[in-house]
C-alpha cells in the first residue's frame, strides 16, 4: 500500500504479524510434507501442527483435541451450523439464530430453512445487544441449535454470550458462537463459558489468511456432519492436506494474542475515545451500536450525507460501510436495518476499526478528515426540495 | 480489472469542482429522485449560457457529472440545452451502467432547466 | 528436516518454490486487506487476485474468470462432483468414477450413493490404465456425471483423458477431472481438451498449502451448488475471504511451471530410469502401474517382504506406502488391490515420488538402501511354515 | 504427541538385532498367524538357556520384540518359558495395543519352545 493510506479497517482483515510471518516462513521451508505421512518428515509436520493446536488451545483455554482446522470462519460456520442441524435433525427441526449475524451464519440457515428446517431470528434492540429474554422467548420445545455472534462485525456490540449459553444448556440446545470478531481480542475461557461450538479466522487477529478453526465441545451429543469427504483427516471432521504454515501462524498469532489482550484493549479504548471525541459533536451524528462494545469499531451515521461520496472524499483513509464481506454490494447494511436505521441512514454508515498497530496520529487525521469531508459535501448539496 | 469504480476523471472532477454553487439572476432547475438531488442554475446573454453552476447531493459519480456538465455548457447557446451529452459523459467519465439511472435524473434537470430559460424569453 | 533426510515424497507434498515464499511474503506485508473491500487498499488486494487468476489461467490456457479457489483439491473434488450432482439432480441420478481414485473422489460418490444417487464405479486393467470401451460401457441415458483422475497420486498412472471427455460429450454427460497429480506437472491445455472442471491444488506443484481451485467451464449448463454459504465472494459458489498472499503465490507458482514442465519431465524421466534400472533385477519385484506412467512416480511392490519393516529400514529416505492421504490405516490400498494386487503385495509397496529438486544422487542412495533392506529383511525371515 | 509409531527401544533393537538366525542342537518352534512369522531356537545346559535365536517376518514391532525376548531368556531357566514376559515387552518396548495380536504370536512361540524342551528332557 502506499504510504499515505491510512488503514483503519481492521475488522474486515488485519495485516499479519511479522512474527507469524517469520513462524510460516520458516515452517514452510522445514516442514513441507504431509503431516499424514508415517515417515519422520511427516511426523516432524505432525509435531507442529500439535503444537499450535497447543498455542490455540493456550489462548481458549481448551484441550487442543477438541480444535478443527478449517479454512477460514465462513467454513467453521458453515460447519458449525449445518453440521450440527444436519446431524442432529432427528432431535427437532427449530433453530434459532439474531438478526444481526454475519452472512456466513445467516446465508447457512436461509439454506437450511429450504430443508425444511424452522428458524427463529431474534432482533436485538436498537443499540445492537440481544436481550436473553426475548432469546429465551425464541426456544422452542423442538429447538436444537442456536448460534449467536460475539462481537458484531459491523458495530462491535457485544453480546452476553455466558447468560446465553447458560438458558442454552438448561434447554438441551446446542450453542454455536461466531467469534471471528473476538477470538484474540476479549479474553475468552472456554473451560467455563457454556458454548459448544465456536468459529475463529485467523486473518482478524494477525494471523494468516485461508485458516481458522472450529471449537468442538468434547461431549457425545456434540458432533458435526461434515462439509466434505476423503482422507481420513481430523477424524474425518475436516479432510484435506493440512497446511502445516498457516496452522503454524495461527498458532503463534494466537500465542501473541494471549499475551497482548488487555493491553490492544487499552489501546483501543484510548483511540475510540479519541475518534468518537472529534466527531460526537457534528450535527445529525449517530452512533451504531452500543457504547460499550468493542472497542476497535465505531459505526456511526450521519445525516444529511451521502455514504459513497462520504467514502470517496475520506480517502485515502480505509474505511468500510457496511460490513466488508457485503461491501460490493449498494445494498443497505441489513445490521443497520435491523438495530433500526432507515435506509438514508444505514446508507450514510461508516465503520472505522483500529487495530494494534493503529496511532493516535491516525485517529486525529480521521477525525479531521471526516469533519472536512461532511462540510464540503453539505456546502455542496442543494436545500430540501420545497 | 483494477477494481477502482472511480475514473480518473471522476476523481478529478469530485475532488475538485469549479461549478459548485449558484449563479444570481439566472434560471435554476432541482429535481429530487432516485435518491439523487441535483440544482442546476445558470445565466445567459444573447442565447449563450455565460455562467453555470451546480448543487448536489449523491454518489461520486453524479457530482462529477455535474460538474462536468457545468464546464461543458458554459460557452454554448441556450439551445444546447435541448440535447443532453449522455454519450459524452458516460464515455468521458466512464459512468458504470447501474448509475444510469442518476445521470437521467441529471438529464431531466437540464430539459426543466431549459424549459424555465424557454419561458423566461 | 535434518540434513541426511531424503525426500522422495513429492506425491504427497512439495516444498514450496523460494521464489513463491517470497511472492507471499511480500502480498501478506503489502495487501492485507479484504479484497472484498472497495476502499484503495482492497482494490489493491483484488488486483492482485485478478493477476494470479490470469497466471494460473496461463498454465491451464483458459479464462482466468472459469477459476473458483478453494482449500485445496479435497474442497475443489467435492464441490465439483457433490457440487453439481445435487445441481443436475435432475437431469438423472447415475454417475460414473473409477475404482482407483483418490478419497477425495471415492468418499464424495459414496456419500452421494447415500443420498439415492446410483454410482457405478469403474475397474482399471491391471496396469492401472482405464479402458475407454468399459468407460463408455458404463454410461446409461441417465448418466448426468462423471470423474476420472488425470494422474494417479499412487502409481503414477496417467489416464486418456481427451478420449474419455470426448465420449463424455458425447453423450452429455458432465466430466469432472481430479488433476491434483497433474496440474503444472503435464501440459494441459484445457481450450482443447473435452473437460467441464477441473480440480488443483497449490502443494503439489511447488505452490502453497491451504490452497486450490476448480476449473468450471464457462457454459450454461455446468454449474456447482456450493458447499458452504455466506457473503457473496466468487459468485456466491465459494464464500468466505480469499486468501490474497496464497492465491498470488499459487499465481507464481502456476508461472513457473508454465515454463519449466518439458525440463522437469525430462528430469523426472532420468530419475526414474536410474531408480528402476537400480532395482528392477531384485527377485519378486513387481512394477505397479503402467511403464509410461507421470515419471516422478515409481510404485513397487516386492515378495516376501513386510511393508512397515521396509519402511522404517529405508529411513532416512522419506517414502509412502499406499497413499500418503491414507498412510495412517494399516489398510492394504484399495488402489493396489484395484489392480489385482494380493493384500501381502500391496502392504510391501513402496512409492517413490521425486521432484524438482531430486538429485541423481538422492536416487542412487534410495537404490542402495531399497537392495540392502530387502536383503536384511529377507535374510532374517525364516523359511515358509511345512 | 511425537508421532514416532517406534520408541527408541523398538528402533535400537530393530535396526541392530544381535540374535538373528538358529541355534544348532538346541529346539526350535515355528508360528505363521495374523500376518507375521516367527521362529525360534534356543539350546540349554543344565536347565538353563544357553543361547536363544529368532528369525521374523513382520512389523518392527514383533521383530523388536524377538530380539529383545532372546536376550531376556538367555541365563534364566527352561521353565522361565513357561511365563511369557508380556508386560516388561508391552512397557521397555512401548508396544501399542493395537499390536497386541502380533505380540501373542510369540507368546506362542515361546510356549510352544517350552513344550519342546519339557518333551525333549
Ligand atoms: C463475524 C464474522 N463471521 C464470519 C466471518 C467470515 O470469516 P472468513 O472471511 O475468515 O471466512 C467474518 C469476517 O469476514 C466475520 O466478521
Ligand atoms: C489425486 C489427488 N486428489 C486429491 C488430493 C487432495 O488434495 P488436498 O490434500 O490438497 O486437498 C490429492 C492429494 O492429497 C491427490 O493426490
Amino acid at each position: 500500500m502506499t504510504t499515505e493510506m491510512v488503514y483503519l479497517d481492521y475488522a474486515a482483515s488485519t495485516p499479519v504479524d511479522p512474527r507469524v510471518l517469520d513462524r510460516i516462513r520458516e515452517v514452510a521451508e522445514s516442514a513441507y510434507a504431509n503431516p499424514s505421512s508415517t515417515h519422520a518428515a511427516g511426523r516432524q509436520t505432525h509435531t507442529i501442527i500439535a503444537g499450535a493446536a497447543k498455542q490455540l488451545g493456550g489462548l481458549l483455554n481448551v484441550d487442543p483435541q477438541t480444535l478443527i482446522w478449517t479454512s477460514g470462519a465462513t467454513e467453521s460456520d458453515n460447519l458449525a451450523i449445518s453440521g450440527t442441524a444436519r446431524y442432529r435433525a432427528h432431535r427437532g427441526r427449530h433453530l434459532v439464530s439474531m438478526r444481526t449475524e454475519h452472512k456466513a451464519v445467516t446465508d447457512v440457515f436461509d439454506m437450511l430453512r429450504g430443508q425444511d428446517f424452522d428458524v427463529t431470528y431474534v432482533d436485538p434492540g436498537p443499540d445492537g445487544v440481544l436481550d436473553p429474554a426475548d432469546f429465551e422467548a425464541a426456544l422452542r420445545d423442538d429447538t436444537q441449535f442456536a448460534s449467536i455472534m460475539y462481537v458484531n462485525n459491523e458495530t462491535g456490540v457485544i453480546q452476553d454470550i455466558e447468560t446465553l449459553g447458560a438458558i442454552c444448556r438448561e434447554r438441551n440446545v446446542l450453542f454455536h458462537v461466531d467469534a471471528a470478531q473476538a477470538v484474540g481480542k476479549l479474553p475468552i475461557d472456554l473451560s467455563k463459558l457454556p458454548v459448544d461450538l465456536m468459529s475463529l479466522t485467523g486473518h482478524k487477529f494477525y494471523g494468516p489468511k485461508g485458516v481458522g478453526a472450529l471449537y468442538i465441545v468434547d461431549r457425545s451429543d456434540c458432533h458435526v456432519e461434515p462439509l466434505f469427504y476423503g482422507g481420513g483427516q481430523q477424524r474425518r471432521i475436516r479432510p484435506g492436506t493440512l497446511p502445516t504454515d498457516l496452522i503454524a501462524g495461527l498458532g503463534e498469532a494466537a500465542e501473541i494474542a494471549s499475551g497482548l489482550i488487555e493491553a490492544d484493549l487499552a489501546h483501543l479504548r484510548e483511540l475510540r475515545d479519541i475518534l468518537w471525541t472529534g466527531i460526537q459533536d457534528i450535527d445529525g451524528i449517530r452512533l451504531n451500536g452500543s457504547a460499550d462494545g468493542f472497542p476497535g469499531i465505531l459505526n456511526v451515521s450521519i445525516a444529511d450525507i451521502e455514504g459513497e461520496s462520504l467514502l470517496l472524499d475520506l480517502e485515502p483513509i480505509c474505511v468500510a460501510t457496511g460490513s466488508a464481506c457485503n461491501s460490493k454490494s449498494q445494498e443497505p447494511s441489513y445490521v443497520l436495518r435491523a438495530l433500526g436505521r432507515t435506509d438514508l441512514e444505514a446508507q450514510s454508515a461508516i465503520r472505522f476499526s483500529m487495530g494494534r498497530p493503529t496511532t493516535r496520529a491516525e485517529v486525529e487525521f480521521a477525525v479531521s478528515k471526516y469533519r472536512d469531508a461532511v462540510a464540503r459535501l453539505r456546502g455542496m448539496a442543494p436545500g430540501q426540495a420545497a | 480489472m483494477s477494481g477502482d469504480p472511480y475514473s480518473p476523471a471522476v476523481r478529478a472532477l469530485f475532488a475538485e469542482p469549479g461549478h459548485v454553487g449558484d449563479v444570481d439572476g439566472g434560471e435554476w432547475a432541482m429535481l429530487d429522485e432516485q435518491g439523487v438531488r441535483v440544482r442546476l442554475s445558470a445565466v445567459a446573454k444573447a442565447g449563450t449560457i455565460e455562467a453555470m453552476r451546480f448543487r448536489a447531493w449523491g454518489c461520486p459519480h453524479l457530482i462529477a457529472a455535474a460538474e462536468w456538465l457545468c464546464g461543458y455548457y458554459e460557452g454554448r447557446p441556450l439551445a444546447a440545452l435541448e440535447e443532453f451529452p449522455r454519450a459524452p459523459i458516460m464515455e468521458n467519465l466512464a459512468i458504470p451502467t447501474e448509475k444510469t439511472g442518476r445521470i437521467l435524473v441529471l438529464e431531466d434537470t437540464v430539459r426543466s432547466l431549459g424549459q424555465k430559460f424557454g419561458e423566461g424569453s
